[in-house]
């Protein structure tokens, strides 16, 4: 996953500015890290539907959740029902998407679309995902790292990838580095071509160098934080369900479930009817997650997961042992959201490092 | 700080406690820490980045803290009224856990932010604070500490609320609970919401709307306040667990002032004193009914 | 009478309004009213439940969440309740409700506490037909029926989880405000 | 699958004057889980009933919704009807159309639009409701009555002679009432302690009746069948054991000038009294407030004054230092017989009244009230039954009788009739005219209402043979002036005012209910009018029943009554408390709360506003029979079914029978189908 393919294009400050008002103006929707006027914890930006450029907000941290809910959102109709005498009559959910552009994801929440495509579509696939999917064209932005709670380097990843993305911007001083490497991503860059500065100029080796300087740095930072083996975590894992481990770290965890929320791989869903008056209603599908204990409340009472030991562990098992077990790769991409995220604490990149040093010795 | 360590230590060693319930030191700050053997007692600390309510922890619905024995947690005054909270709603029983109180001069706002305390940094639901120093607690330690820089923001933001026209509070509202995903992270850190099946996971009939669309939200949130009114201690947790930044206690402190004003109510860590919900007096008032 | 009796806006609007009443008063003064023929206002429709203090706010979500322009809430003055206190709990409780629906946007006007005796079939008749002009006033409780947003049409995509339902058009009250931390 | 029934009555033309009841049955028709729809005329008359028995039977139905009247009219006829289909009886809802819709609206549209809206809130419900069993609880066969004047008196008599035990309260010393204050009763004329004492002395002497004078109810706890009343025996001063009622100490009593309230203040009496020879019991009180010993105590005297009566007594019975005492008695019903007092015309008026002070009363010593002409014509009276003016003991040769004093009339406070004054004023024409031959009784009178046995044909008597003047009008002022009352009237038939020079004047006052009226009732959990007379459950159909079960009420407690409908109340009363004893256990709705315990976490909120204490602690224990949790739990004998517990219920881990989170969700949701 390194580097994008393609020519690397310059991209301006200004005509980012111009590239956005154009997108807008041809009446597509626009998906870029933006601050929340009202956020009432200061600082970090979203990703934000925004219909300006001076909404844009590359230079802040990470965002505070990931991209997932552009394609899985919170709460989305499946469908709707009304009920004529004895017949019900479906009203189906389009799942043909206008096309939308995402500028600035942060590699590890494109990645995570990739990996949760393959649950999206296992046995059946999800229209409505892939329906979002097939029409988002996603440049990343090459990441500056966060802080020491990320570790996308150990779950395979890095600051600067692009699996799963279009293209990526990369700053480089006055502007960004731009390179495409889908057609989709290509097409995108082509539809605005006026606004790209070729990369035949001769600020373009200066530039390639400056993008180079701040990947590698970014890299390195990455990389000082955690090292581990994944697969070694998923043997120990998959070995070790009764281990005394998953007590000694579940009496933190008060259940919040804040972190799945913010997760980029996390896509548990639950699915309800919602009457809306006699006869009609909605089937919704919501976000839904392992950390609660209705997740696997019983109707006869019994809960197999009866505390948050084992709701913790499920989390870690499921994105460690289960999701490699079954698609080959963990259910992680390092963002570290999980564990700025928690109120008590708890920090996914410790506990791994922990499995880890379990795992070896 | 040693005060703490050495009764941690004879606690445990003592047999009388099971576990001792504190804060640590974490990668990303303070964090809550559970002591079960006296050689780890010194891992304890005590600082102004010990904003956690671990009355939490004493909800009897958590088995896994519930296996490690019998508890002693260390309380500030206001995680003292939550204890109280839970005694007065018969979660708890007085002899079943043992009160550290620590004398509190206030906290920050996260446990990452570093442990000095400024008129930015302190969290806004110590000021007026009127329990620096818990009574409700087996042993008490810690030195008195000074009072905190004031910051009424809070109140003054809720001010600013009340002075606009309900259509702009709606709006203001709906934006805020539009973020909401109903991971219901709030209710998690309540140390009051103790409910064994919460009634937004009540389906039958479903009162609350499990999804997150704002109908649903607003269901949630305003069932949310309307329960913890009278009981609220104003720990601010849900506040910082929720991961979308939605501005609870702006909610939570509102009905604190209200039930002030209607029913002359304090939140108290008494736990003889009862809850105005539940609780009448003849001649509430009432120049709101026709 | 008959149509013209019934508060009503110009455009034609005609209030939707839940009435929660407890049996022994509210319920049976709505009774006299109607033994003694006071004509009123046909845009409530009451729910009868023992007693107030059986009441909960959600009924008043539900009912808004279903549609209704308004709502009444309705039973035995103070003392005089069947069961002795339910009335004063109800009191207690709808009290701090209605300043929190207040402080979230919900305009209280479309609320209306009342206490009705088995005997006051008349005030029964003008609770009713204040509360039907009052919320005609205010128009359609669109705001809180449409909080869904999910009319399945024209192929848009659900909002997203930071897009807010009506924050983008209408400006920002709170700008000036310092809200956050 | 619901199957429900849908019957839509016409109630004649009250319902189908407005409504269009079939368009009603056909848009239900099509409601989902519909599956039978129909109108009839009358859907309550035997007919109608059978109608519902009938598509019951034959479709099979889950659920049955009347549209007709209210609940409170006919649910218990059709799921009476119900039942007899072998549906079980709450299964089958009203749909309100009449009281809540019919009556109310003009325009049809309007009318049947909300009819039907009305009609699928309840269907919405009736899916919903569950079959419920009748609750069984234990009876205590023995009744309170408070109150000890005629209808108290009756309603312990037949009671008791029924073979119920009766404990009878009374607030005075002695029971009676105010009949035993009267001269002579109406239409007869017969004397009315004649017919009274001997029902008296029945009582004290009644094996199964328990008397406590001079006594009052403090509390009441407990539900039908299984009362504990609380009962406060006022100082008295006296043992009531020792006491023999010689009378010796009433004799030797120093203060001698106190008005008599027996007496309705024109006769004196002594501080230590019984209030009439006749007294039942035959004990005296001790008036602390106008005794000279108990004065100076009061003033700080530490030196025992007088004690004049203790001297006197040889029994040992007078007790100074006597306090109030409490008993309590198991009960399993309730009468309240408390009777009226008058309204008292002087210038001090409770809250809402405004009083006569243009008609003297209280300065013009010859302007008396109607219970204080009773007390001047009554042969037991302060005057020997001779008619003689209080301000010289003259007999007044002309008499002029008010009527409608503080009845009838809004401005003052009181709108209603108070309903005997016609009857009242007549005999008290007819007692004056037979005692002074030669005197003149003018009645001015608004109208004569004497609808009765009898009393038409009584008041004629008056007119005709007795010469008794009835001047149609009001009086707007009476003064004294010289030795002469002056009346001034008008005579609305003639047209012309009217003076006149009166010996003495009758005011005949309303009716109010007695003082502590509202505070009795709150005891009782039961509901009053704005004036203050207990509400019946139904006006027509359960008259002697409140909307409290096992409470009773006779007399004029519950409107203006007079003597023969207040016995006659009494002894419905009676049937009612007897009926209520005819069987070792009683049958109760079962709408009652009840505890899921999987869900419940024991916070016990509901216990905190339970008004009837019926939530009880209950341990939980886990598969090894370890206590693991506490839980609550609904006794349904206490339980009354307010639902106040569900509501404060964080989780909604109680839900009320009958009106059931769920059956409430699906009323409201309903209306989403406006």
């Amino acid at each position: 996953m390194s580097a994008a393919t393609g020519t690397a294009l310059f991209l301006s400050d200004e005509n980012l500015g111009n590239l956005v008002a154009e997108i807008i103006a041809a009446g597509r929707r626009l998906v870029a890290p933006a601050r929340d006027p009202q956020a009432a914890v200061g600082g970090s930006a979203d990703y934000r539907y925004i219909s300006s450029a001076a909404e844009l907000a590359f230079g802040d941290s990470l965002p505070r959740m990931s991209l997932k809910g552009f394609f899985l959102p919170q709460s989305e109709v499946l469908f709707k029902w009304h009920r004529k005498g004895a017949d019900v009559e479906i009203e189906a959910v389009p799942t043909e998407f206008p096309p939308q552009i995402v500028l600035g994801a942060r590699p590890c929440d494109t990645a995570a679309l990739e990996i949760v495509d393959q649950v999206m579509d296992w046995g059946l696939r999800d229209e409505l995902w892939f329906g979002r999917r097939n029409a988002t064209t996603i440049f990343n932005l090459s990441c500056p790292v966060e802080d020491a709670s990320c570790f996308c380097h150990a779950v395979d990843l890095n600051p600067d990838a692009t699996r799963a993305a279009d293209g990526m911007l990369t700053p480089v001083p006055g502007g960004y580095l731009v390179e495409s490497c889908t057609e989709k991503g290509a097409a995108l860059v082509e539809g605005h071509k006026a606004l790209f500065e070729s990369g035949d100029t001769g600020a373009a080796a200066e530039r390639s160098a400056a993008a180079a300087q701040y990947r590698a740095a970014a890299r390195a930072k990455v990389a000082a934080d955690l090292q581990i083996d994944t697969t070694r975590i998923k043997e120990w894992v998959g070995d070790h369900f009764d281990d005394e481990f998953w007590t000694a770290l579940g009496p933190r965890c008060n259940g919040c479930a804040a972190c799945a929320s913010v997760c980029p791989t996390c896509h548990c869903f639950d699915i309800v009817d919602e009457p809306e008056g006699v006869g009609h209603g909605a089937r919704r599908r919501n976000w839904d997650t392992c950390q609660t204990g209705v997740f696997t409340l019983h109707a006869s009472g019994h809960n197999p997961r009866a505390d948050q030991n084992s709701r913790f562990r499920q989390r870690v098992n499921h994105k460690f042992f289960i999701y490699p077990s079954r698609f080959g790769e963990v259910l992680c991409t390092g963002c570290g959201r999980c564990s700025r995220v928690c109120p008590e604490g708890q920090d996914l990149a410790e506990v791994l490092a922990c499995i880890d040093e379990l795992a070896r010795a | 700080m040693k005060e703490l360590r050495d009764l941690t230590r004879k606690l445990l060693a003592d047999g009388d406690a099971g576990v001792v319930i504190g804060w640590e030191e974490g990668r990303r700050g303070a964090r809550p820490a559970f002591i079960t053997t006296p050689d780890d007692a010194d891992k304890l600390i005590f600082d102004a980045r010990c904003v956690h309510n671990l009355a939490n922890y004493l909800n009897p619905r958590k088995p896994q803290v519930k296996a490690l024995g019998k508890p002693a947690v260390v309380v500030k005054g206001c995680d003292a009224k939550a204890v109280a909270g839970l005694l007065r709603e018969a979660q708890l029983t007085r002899d079943r856990v043992i009160l550290i109180g620590v004398r509190c001069g206030g906290v920050v706002q996260t446990p990452e932010m570093p442990a000095e305390l400024t008129e930015a940094t302190v969290a806004t639901r110590c000021y007026g604070c009127d329990v620096r120093e818990p009574k409700l607690v087996d042993h008490l330690v810690g030195d008195a500490r000074p009072e905190p820089p004031v910051t009424a923001a809070l109140d003054r933001r809720i001010a600013e609320l009340d002075a606009l026209s309900p259509r702009e509070r709606w709006q203001f509202w709906t934006s805020q609970l539009a973020k909401c995903t109903r991971c219901h992270a709030c209710r998690q850190a309540c140390p009051l919401c103790h409910c064994e099946r919460c009634i937004t996971d009540k389906t039958q009939p479903q009162w609350i709307e499990s999804s997150s669309h704002l109908r649903g939200n607003f269901a949630w949130h305003l069932t949310r306040a309307q329960h913890l009114a009278g009981r609220c201690v104003g720990c601010g947790e849900c506040e910082r667990a929720c991961p979308v930044g939605i501005p609870l206690s702006l909610i939570n402190r509102k009905l604190q002032l209200v039930v002030k004003d209607l029913f002359d109510y304090t939140v108290t860590d008494d736990p003889e004193v009862p809850a105005p919900i539940g609780a009448y007096a003849v001649d509430d008032k009432q120049e709101f009914i026709e | 009478m008959a149509a013209t009796d019934t508060p009503m806006k110009p455009d034609g609007f005609h209030p939707r309004i839940t009435a929660f009443v407890c049996n022994w008063c509210t319920y049976t003064g709505a009774d006299l009213a109607g033994t003694s023929r006071l004509q009123m206002a046909s845009n409530v429709r009451i729910i009868r439940l023992p007693c107030t203090g059986r009441i909960d706010h959600m009924f008043i979500v539900k009912a808004f969440e279903r549609g209704a322009d308004g709502v009444i809430v309705s039973g035995c003055h103070p003392a005089d309740c069947h069961y002795t206190a339910g009335n004063y709990h109800a009191r207690r409780r709808f009290g701090v409700f209605r300043e929190l629906m207040d402080f979230m946007g919900i305009d209280p006007q479309r609320v209306t506490f009342s206490w009705v005796s088995a005997s006051e079939g008349a005030k029964w008749k003008d609770v009713v037909n204040e509360t039907v002009a009052r919320v005609a006033e205010l128009g359609p409780f669109d705001a809180y029926h449409e909080l869904a947003g999910d009319t399945v049409t024209g192929g848009e995509p659900a909002p997203g989880p930071f897009e807010a339902a009506s924050g983008a058009e209408t400006p920002d009250p709170l700008e000036e405000l310092e809200v956050g931390r | 699958m619901a199957r429900i029934g849908v019957f839509v009555c016409h109630c004649g033309e009250n319902i189908a004057r407005t409504v269009d009841c079939a368009r009603v049955v056909e848009e239900l028709k099509s409601h989902p889980g519909v599956v039978h729809s129909e109108d009839y005329k009358y859907m309550c008359s035997d007919p109608g009933q059978a109608l519902v028995r009938k598509a019951i039977e034959e479709n099979d139905l889950t659920g049955v919704v009347v549209c007709a009247c209210s609940p409170h009219m006919h649910e218990k006829t059709f799921r009476g009807a119900a039942a007899k289909a072998g549906l079980n009886p709450f299964l089958c809802e009203m749909a309100n159309i009449r009281e809540h819709c019919s009556w109310i609206h003009e325009d049809r549209g309007e009318a049947t639009d909300k009819a039907i809206d009305i009609g699928r809130t309840i269907i919405e419900k009736v899916k919903h409701n569950v079959p419920l069993e009748t609750i069984r609880i234990p009876v205590t066969k023995r009744a309170l009555v408070i109150g000890g004047g005629i209808a108290g008196i009756q309603a312990a008599l037949d009671i008791a002679d029924g073979g119920a035990e009766v404990v009878l309260v009374e607030k005075e010393s002695s029971i009676g009432g105010h009949m035993s204050q009267l001269s002579e009763t109406f239409p007869t004329l017969d004397c009315s302690q004649c017919i009274l004492t001997p029902r008296m002395v029945e009582v004290l002497q009644h094996p199964r009746i328990k008397l406590h004078s001079y006594s009052e109810l403090e509390s009441l706890e407990g539900y039908i069948g299984n009362f504990k009343a609380t009962i406060r025996k006022k100082a008295r001063s006296v043992d009531e054991d020792l006491c023999n009622g010689c009378g010796d100490c009433q004799a030797a009593c120093p203060s001698r000038k106190i008005p008599s309230e027996f007496d309705a203040g024109i006769g004196k009496r002594s501080a230590i009294y019984v209030p009439f020879p006749q007294a039942v019991p035959n004990i005296p009180v001790l008036d602390r407030v106008n005794c000279t010993r108990f004065k100076a105590k009061r003033k700080g005297i530490e030196k025992d004054v007088c004690g004049k009566c203790q001297e006197a007594c040889l029994k040992g019975a007078i007790d100074y230092e006597q306090e109030d005492s409490f008993v309590t008695e198991d009960v399993g019903a309730v009468v309240v017989a408390t009777g009226f007092q008058l309204y008292s015309i002087g210038r001090d008026q409770p809250a809402g009244l405004k009083g006569y002070g243009e008609y003297g009363y209280g300065d013009v010593p010859d302007v008396i009230d109607g219970m204080q002409f009773e007390r001047l014509a009554s042969a037991s009276g302060p005057t020997g039954g001779e008619i003689l003016r209080p301000s010289d003991g003259k007999p007044p040769k002309t008499v002029v009788f008010v009527q409608c004093v503080g009845s009838r009339d809004p401005e003052k406070g009181i709108p209603y009739c108070s309903k005997i004054c016609c009857m009242y004023t007549a005999k008290h024409t007819m007692l004056y005219k037979h005692k002074v031959h030669d005197g003149k009784a003018i009645v001015f009178y608004m109208d004569i209402r004497a609808g009765g046995k009898g009393y038409d044909e009584f008041t004629r008597r008056a007119i005709e043979d007795d010469g008794a003047q009835y001047v149609r009008g009001r009086v707007s002022r009476i003064y004294r002036d010289g030795d002469v009352v002056k009346v001034w009237g008008f005579d609305t038939l003639s047209g012309e005012q009217v003076v006149v020079d009166a010996d003495m004047v009758v005011l005949a006052t309303a009716m109010r209910p007695q003082p502590g009226i509202a505070e009795l009732a709150q005891k009782l959990s039961i509901s009053y009018d704005e004036h203050g007379f207990i509400n019946e459950a139904h006006p027509k159909l359960r008259p002697v029943e409140t909307n409290t079960a096992g409470v009773f009420i006779a007399g004029a407690c519950q409107a203006p009554r007079d003597i023969p409908e207040s016995v006659a109340m009494a002894s419905a009363t009676a049937a009612k408390v007897l009926g209520l004893f005819s069987a070792d256990e009683l049958e109760r709705e079962p709408t009652v709360a009840l505890v899921n315990e999987q869900t419940c976490i024991g916070c016990f909120s509901c216990e905190q506003v339970c008004p009837y204490g019926a939530i009880e602690h209950v341990d939980v224990c886990d598969v090894e029979g370890h206590v693991c949790g506490v839980v609550a739990r609904v006794n349904p004998g206490v339980c009354q079914g307010c639902g106040t517990c569900v509501a404060v219920c964080p989780s909604k881990s109680v839900e009320l029978q009958g009106f059931t989170d769920e059956q409430i969700y699906a009323e409201i949701n309903a209306l989403g189908s406006w």
